[in-house]
């Protein structure tokens, strides 16, 4: 079969990092090819440069035998290569039909917009892409799933031979996951190439068909995908065997540390109580947007409970602002690495020792020897890779920004700490580092509460479970008592079958 | 239904400049006249047309602070061809301060498109540059109305219809603009790049092209500006229209045109332009002191941003489905 | 060694002071070991004067004669120019007392303030509404004119000045001004403006306004710029005292200074051509009276300023 | 280009050494111009190369450099102040009124600086308490602040300071040093161990680089802002008495424009008017590059527009040739 476009000795430099070197890969019409590789192999590199936003440094790409060149994305767009990007690029403030037909609006005979012909075509886009809103209304008016299915109609409004998904699913629900397969089968059904990068192993093994493996920017594996076995591909991304996935260790539960009573907010949450003890981890679970990100930051002082109250230690809290939240030992591992954690343009050390300094420093004066000494501490701690410690943050690929953030609040040394998705986007390895370390606090005797959406890591993980739902606490589970139905249908709100 | 209209910004500052009106209009009567009112329009369309081009580079998230330089360079050379040639015909002068415009524009644009240079530093340097210009032209030399020919002079002031050709320039700028904001991609590229201009690349619009084009534009506008004011205050020389960069762009926010990008619209440039002009044409006519025009300039500014902050401020996502409602 | 004379103005570019410049030339001639340094600001601002006043005290000029911007601001600068050993004088647009050896007005003040009330009058025989419109809010001599011309207001009978407003120097603000004069009083019958840059625009907005005939712009204005409103009748006359005689009068006095004459009370420095101007109290002396231009001359001053 | 290694472990802390950092630092490129330019005057001018000559150039750019090191501070966090030269209008009515009132020096020191920081208030409220863009209120307030000193004095002056009040603007610390010229040495070294040495520097610089993170990593973003328009309020203030002082008088017109020449050389110092980066150094040499070049063309009798091409020239091509340069230097590499 001939390939419906072919990389050929593809390489990508950034400064000081060889992203690709000498990478080759085919899609074929048809078929599925799932893309996996550690944080940082340059995955999302690779789709760059397929879609004309990334120049390759060297390298030749072929579309039906021919030799192109994709200096633009729409150049790209044109030779019939569409994405879905890891990163959801939309326009907050045009209108959902502008958002999907934005670069190739429909025209009437004087060239200008038809919009009525937009709005048609867009209804009819969203539904393939399994959405049935209404298409004029602003996107900022829309939840972050329906973003993403936004994104979805987009890249189908192309007439494409090839569909590029960088990690389509991290940002979707249960339901709206089976949608999307759903479309994958159709679009496979249709004769497209489609490239399918994912973290996600059981995705990867239901819905492709082929495999190609990166570590650190090169190739180094590509089959069908019925030829392997889940642990082979691990072995081939991080050249390495991978233990017990959720290295949770038993420890002995202590005293109540935060006791949270009566929380609640006009819009947001309420009515939420819970105790967390020492030496605990405790989930909390729900569907996205079930709330739990903005309840966890109103405890860090970011929204403003109208009413409730925190106890530490027995003690009764007021938390104004983060920094009072970090003073008192509760600290927040935010769920958007991008805005809310990392600092781009500040150096790796900088971002570590920012909510430390008023340890690192002294009378208010910085010493660049401790900053050093704290950021060496932590980042080899969780097995940073990077150049120097003075590289920008950047410059390091997702999962890495992720220790860097993660670093940054575990060196204010908290008695409790809130981690919001800690592994959304990072790779298996390093997956398994945070996991590692997350039983290593607890055991410590820190007390851990970790927001997530997969059920596979709060099973794994957590000594107990809350179950959050349109901003109430739906569910509240033991570890023995766990299993997977009961965490979804108390997410959905599905009642308990008879 | 009440709330729902003032949630609409233009409707706020088409309200806001009746309720001015009549509070002048109660103070001096004749300002209301439809001639009065007419001769106050004539006398914003030039800050109108400014606030146009402002407008489009202002979506881009950029800014031109260099327009009422490239104004007053445009002008001057107008003005010099027109003492310097007497005979040339008006249409080739008004073209020729348009291309100048533009192309001071194109320089604009193509410093923040080629060498990414900020706009703001862009735009502050060909600031003194433009008008440093002038005065090397000029050597600091004014062009006075009796250097002027008669035609040169007159064109803006020629009756149409009973409206002079300056208000009906005007007019025609403020729907070509319309139709190109609203009906052509280059319009709708220009919100996007504003918006989200990481998410442009990825759309396939050249964020730096889209931001040279609406530089193209405001220069387009402050070279045609440039030949209005020269002929219409008959005068030109080094300072003309100094700080009026200001003025522009105070209209734009009065407006509602966001300068973090990607927000705003024609009638609102246009709405927040005669807000000002009224403003302007008022305070001598109603004996407050024109000294106290600058502060009453301030706090409009102020009020205007913190309206319009209000209005843009996202009301929460509301997660919590309240018990009745179920 | 030749003796370096700066000619300060208020803004380089302005026709008035490009015609001073002409008769210092002048004078630089006539006295043959003078090299006149013509500079000033490119905006009307006094911070703009004494940047320059501070580069001409660097470079050791012998004199600086200087049309302020700002009465007192330039006076610390100026000091430290007479610290130095450099003759100061103003001239035009004056310096505090403390800031200069002595000042040399284009003509008396009195006498200017007289002019530009009698020439709105000597055309409205029946007398009517007067509005003044003044140059930039922080000059100092067209404040000190319109105090005169009030004093000297009742002795025109009938003629009633019933507003000041200042174009602040601005060809658009003056123009704006004037159409606010004219809208707010449908009676004016006269439009005084004491600044060459205010006349014009007055003169423009008048003529726009269709009210020629009806409104006369008067008060001081350069003939060159006012030649054609002359002919259109939108002016009927005005005033305002020769330029080139003034640069060249200055650079005499600065030259005389630096010779060694001494500027106090009563002595009478040597202005060749013009005469000898002789200094009050204040060391303040009077060049000349103010000139009256109409149809019948205008056109042959435009030619030389 | 060289490639770096990944290692997994032992990352070290820094790749280059700080004389190699020093020297790809945009202040070694401001310092060869600022020397060139002091040649070039040398060779230009016989008068240049004298001590008091020297000094007195220095009154051209130390007012403005006051405020530059407060505004550095500002468009580094990612905001920008527009009113700084309408707060020094208002603060030099205010003087001016005081005086009239008989107020002495040290009071009207006091008023100088107060009604500085009162504006800096203004601005700091409604730009952190209601959360307004900072371009937009202080364009407002640039208007409404100098339009409050025409309201006031209309077309009068305020003058009649007190003889000892005329030491700030015109007065020697020693020799050839003046007053200014001290204050703005001593400035720039409060400035640069603030911005480079404390931890409020640092807070400064994660703000500018990204708000929301640095708000979840415990800084208190809105009291930092709110702080750094309390210190441009405040140079304003205190350049405000050094301008006043220095032309003995008070009209509402004062220092006219300076906003756009604070912004200039904050610029060509290296800040990226994009917020968090630049130092303080940069601005000092900022400043005596401005400085010089008004001074050496004042001496030549060049006409002030003629140097603000140039200044304008330079903000450009300073930031333009770098880029410019790399560009060039990647072409030739391939
Ligand atoms: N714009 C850039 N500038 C500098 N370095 C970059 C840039 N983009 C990517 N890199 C580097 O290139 C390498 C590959 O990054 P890429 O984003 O392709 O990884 P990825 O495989 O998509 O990882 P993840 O699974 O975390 O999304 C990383 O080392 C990253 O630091
Ligand atoms: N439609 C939206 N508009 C604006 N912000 C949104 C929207 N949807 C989600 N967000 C933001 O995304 C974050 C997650 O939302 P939320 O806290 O409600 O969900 P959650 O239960 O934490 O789910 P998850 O963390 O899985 O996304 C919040 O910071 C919220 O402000
Ligand atoms: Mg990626
Ligand atoms: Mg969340």
């Amino acid at each position: 079969m001939k390939p419906a476009i072919a990389l050929e000795g593809i390489s990508k430099s950034f400064p000081g990092v060889k992203a690709l070197s000498d990478v080759s890969l085919s899609l074929y019409p048809g078929s599925v090819t799932a893309l996996v590789g550690e944080n940082g192999a340059g995955k999302s590199t690779l789709v760059k440069i397929l879609t004309g936003i990334y120049q390759p440094d060297g390298g030749s790409i072929r579309v039906a035998d021919a030799e192109t060149a994709f200096p633009t994305a729409l150049s790209a767009a044109r030779a019939g290569v569409t994405a879905i990007h890891q990163e959801t690029v939309l326009f907050d403030e045009l209108s959902v039909a502008e958002n999907i037909f934005l670069g190739h609006a429909p025209r009437n005979r004087f060239g200008l917009i038809d919009w009525n012909k937009l709005n048609a075509d867009a209804r009819a886009l969203l539904h393939r892409a399994g959405a049935d809103f209404d298409p004029t209304i602003r996107l900022r008016d829309l939840g972050i799933a329906k973003k993403h299915l936004v994104a979805i109609a987009r890249a189908l409004s192309v007439d494409a031979r090839v569909v590029i998904m960088d990690e389509p699913t991290a940002a979707l629900s249960h339901k709206e996951i089976h949608e999307l397969y759903a479309l994958v089968e159709r679009l496979k059904a249709d004769g497209k190439a489609i490239l399918f990068i994912s973290h996600k192993f059981d995705e990867i093994f239901r819905i492709a068909d082929r495999y190609t493996v990166f570590r650190d920017g090169t190739m180094v594996g590509e089959g069908l995908i019925a030829d392997v076995s889940q642990d082979d591909l691990v072995r081939m991304m991080v050249g390495r065997a991978v233990g017990s996935v959720y290295p949770k260790k038993d420890v002995a539960i202590g005293d109540p540390v935060l006791t949270v009573s009566g929380y609640r907010h006009p819009t947001e949450f309420e009515d939420i109580n819970f105790e967390l003890r020492r030496g605990e981890i405790l989930g909390f679970y729900g569907l996205i947007g079930a709330g739990r990100s903005e309840f966890m930051q109103s405890l860090i002082g970011i929204t403003r409970p109208s009413a409730g109250a925190i106890r530490l230690d027995g003690e009764i809290l007021v938390i104004r602002n983060p920094s009072e939240a970090i003073r008192s030992g509760i600290v927040y591992v935010p769920e958007e690495r991008g805005r809310q954690g990392a600092i781009i343009g500040l150096p790796i050390f900088q971002n570590v020792t920012l909510p430390s300094l008023s340890r690192t420093s002294r009378s208010g004066f910085l010493k660049l020897a401790n900053e050093f000494a704290l950021a060496r501490e932590y980042t080899s701690r969780l097995d940073l890779r990077a150049a120097s410690l003075d590289q920008d943050v950047g410059t390091l690929s997702g999962g890495n920004q992720q220790k860097v953030v993660i670093a940054k609040w575990l060196a204010t040394k908290p008695k409790v700490i809130i981690l919001d998705e800690p592994t959304k986007g990072i790779d298996i390895g390093s997956k398994a580092a945070v996991h590692a370390f997350m039983s290593e606090l607890a055991a410590q005797g820190l007390s851990v509460i970790m927001v997530s959406s997969e059920i596979p890591e709060i099973m794994g993980m957590s000594d107990r479970v809350i179950v959050m739902r349109e901003g109430r606490i739906v569910g509240r589970f033991e570890r023995e008592e766990l299993t997977a139905e009961k965490l979804v249908r108390a997410a959905a709100g599905i009642a308990e079958a008879a | 239904m009440m709330a729902k209209l003032l949630k609409n910004r233009e409707l706020l500052l088409v309200g806001a400049i009746l309720v001015l009106v009549v509070l002048i209009a109660w103070r001096f009567p004749p300002f209301i006249a439809p001639t009065n009112l007419a001769r106050v329009y004539n006398d914003t369309s030039i800050l109108i047309i400014l606030a146009l081009g402002q407008m489009a580079v202002i979506l881009t998230r950029c800014i031109d602070l260099s327009m009422a330089a490239n104004l007053a360079l445009s002008g001057m050379v107008a003005a010099m061809l027109n003492a310097a040639f007497p005979g040339l015909p008006i249409p080739v002068i008004l073209l020729s301060a348009i291309a100048l415009g533009a192309v001071l524009g194109m320089i604009n644009g193509a410093l923040v498109w080629k060498l990414d240079i900020p706009p703001i530093v862009v735009t502050l340097g060909t600031l003194t540059i433009y008008r440093g210009l002038i005065f090397l032209l000029t050597n600091g030399k004014w062009i006075n109305a009796h250097q002027m020919s008669d035609a040169f002079k007159s064109f803006p002031r020629t009756d149409l219809a009973g409206i002079p050709v300056l208000s009906w320039l005007s007019v025609v700028t403020v729907a070509a603009i319309f139709l190109v904001i609203s009906r052509t991609p280059l319009g709708r590229a220009f919100f996007a790049v504003g918006g989200n201009p990481h998410a442009a690349v990825y759309t396939g619009i050249d964020v730096g092209r889209t931001r040279f084009f609406a530089y193209c534009l405001s220069g387009t506008l402050a070279g045609l500006s440039g030949y209005l004011w020269v002929s219409r205050y008959a005068v030109a020389y080094v300072d003309i229209a100094a700080g009026f960069e200001l003025d522009i762009i105070a209209a734009c926010v009065i407006g509602g045109i966001s300068i973090a990008g990607g927000i705003g619209s024609v009638p609102g440039a246009v709405l927040g332009a005669l807000f000002l002009g009224v403003i302007k044409n008022a305070l001598p006519v109603i004996n407050i002191s024109p000294f106290a025009q600058m502060a009453i300039s301030g706090m409009v500014i102020i009020t205007a941003v913190a309206v319009n902050a209000r209005a843009e401020r996202r009301k929460g996502r509301v997660i919590l489905k309240k018990a009745e409602a179920v | 060694e030749n003796k370096k004379i700066a000619l300060v103005v208020k803004a380089l570019g302005i026709g008035f002071f490009e015609a001073a410049n002409k008769g210092a030339q002048e004078a630089a001639k006539e006295l043959g070991d003078v090299e006149v340094i013509y500079t000033g600001p490119t905006t009307t601002t006094a911070e703009g004067q004494i940047e320059v006043i501070n580069s001409l005290i660097a470079q050791k000029v012998d004199a600086i004669a200087v049309s302020a911007n700002d009465t007192d601001a330039l006076v610390p600068a100026l000091k430290k120019a007479m610290d130095r050993g450099i003759k100061v004088i103003s001239w035009d647009s004056g310096v505090a007392k403390d800031g200069r050896q002595m000042h040399l007005n284009p003509s008396s003040n009195p006498l200017i303030g007289n002019m530009i009330i009698k020439l709105a009058a000597d055309n409205l025989p029946d007398g009517g509404d007067v509005a003044v419109l003044s140059a930039s809010a922080t000059a100092t001599n067209q404040n000190t004119w319109i105090e005169e011309m009030k004093k000297v207001q009742g002795n025109y009978k009938g003629i009633n000045v019933v507003a000041t407003v200042y174009g602040d120097d601005l060809a658009d603000k003056s123009y704006r001004e004037t159409q606010g004069l004219i809208q707010s009083y449908p009676n004016l019958k006269a439009i005084i403006a004491p600044t060459s840059v205010g006349i014009v625009a007055a003169a423009q907005a008048v003529t726009d306004a269709g009210k020629i005939g009806q409104i006369n712009v008067t008060g001081l204005g350069l003939p060159s710029e006012m030649a054609g409103h002359v002919k259109s009748g939108a002016s009927k006359s005005f005033a305002i005292w020769n330029p080139i005689d003034l640069g060249y009068s200055a650079t005499m006095i600065a030259y005389d200074l630096v010779n060694g004459a001494e500027a106090k009370p009563g002595a009478e420095l040597k202005m060749g051509r013009m005469g000898a101007v002789k200094l009050d109290d204040n060391n303040e002396g009077a060049m000349a009276d103010p000139f009256v231009y109409d149809a019948s001359n205008v056109e042959e001053f435009a030619k030389i300023f | 280009m060289a490639e770096t290694h990944l290692s997994p472990r032992n990352i070290p802390d820094r790749l280059e050494g700080r004389g190699a950092r020093l020297l790809k630092s945009w202040e070694s490129l401001l310092f060869v111009v600022a020397c060139l330019i002091f040649i070039g005057n040398s060779l230009a001018s016989p008068y240049f190369l004298d001590p008091w000559n020297l000094s007195d150039a220095t009154f051209n750019f130390t007012e403005t450099a006051m405020i530059a090191f407060a505004m550095a501070l500002v468009i580094i966090s990612g905001e920008i102040d527009l009113s700084v030269a309408s707060i020094i209008a208002l603060a030099s009515t205010a003087m001016g009124y005081a005086v009239q009132l008989g107020f002495d020096t040290p009071a009207l020191v006091v008023v100088g600086l107060s009604v500085g920081l009162a504006c800096g208030v203004v601005n700091g409220l409604l730009i952190t308490g209601l959360g307004l863009p900072s371009i937009v209120v202080t364009i407002g307030t640039m208007s409404l602040f100098r339009g409050l000193s025409f309201i006031i004095l209309g077309d009068q002056a305020f003058t009649g300071y007190p003889g000892s009040f005329s030491w700030f603007g015109q007065g020697y610390v020693w020799w050839v040093f003046s007053f200014e010229f001290t204050l703005f040495v001593v400035l720039a070294v409060i400035y640069g161990v603030v911005l480079h040495k404390t931890n409020f520097g640092r807070a400064v610089y994660a703000i500018g680089n990204n708000q929301t993170a640095a708000l979840f990593s415990g800084i208190r973003v809105g009291r930092v802002k709110f702080t750094l328009f309390l210190l441009t309020g405040l140079m304003a203030g205190l350049a405000s008495i050094c301008l006043t002082s220095r032309l003995g008088s008070t009209r509402p017109s004062i220092a006219l424009g300076w906003e756009l020449e604070v912004v200039t050389m904050v610029v060509l110092g290296g800040v990226s008017i994009l917020g968090g980066s630049g130092t303080i150094p940069g601005v000092v040499l900022a400043a005596l590059i401005m400085g010089m070049v008004t001074f050496g063309f004042g001496l030549l009798n060049v006409p002030g527009i003629v140097m603000s091409i140039f200044i304008g020239l330079l903000l450009i091509s300073v930031i333009a040739l770098p880029i410019l340069w790399r560009r060039a230097r990647r072409r030739l590499a391939h």
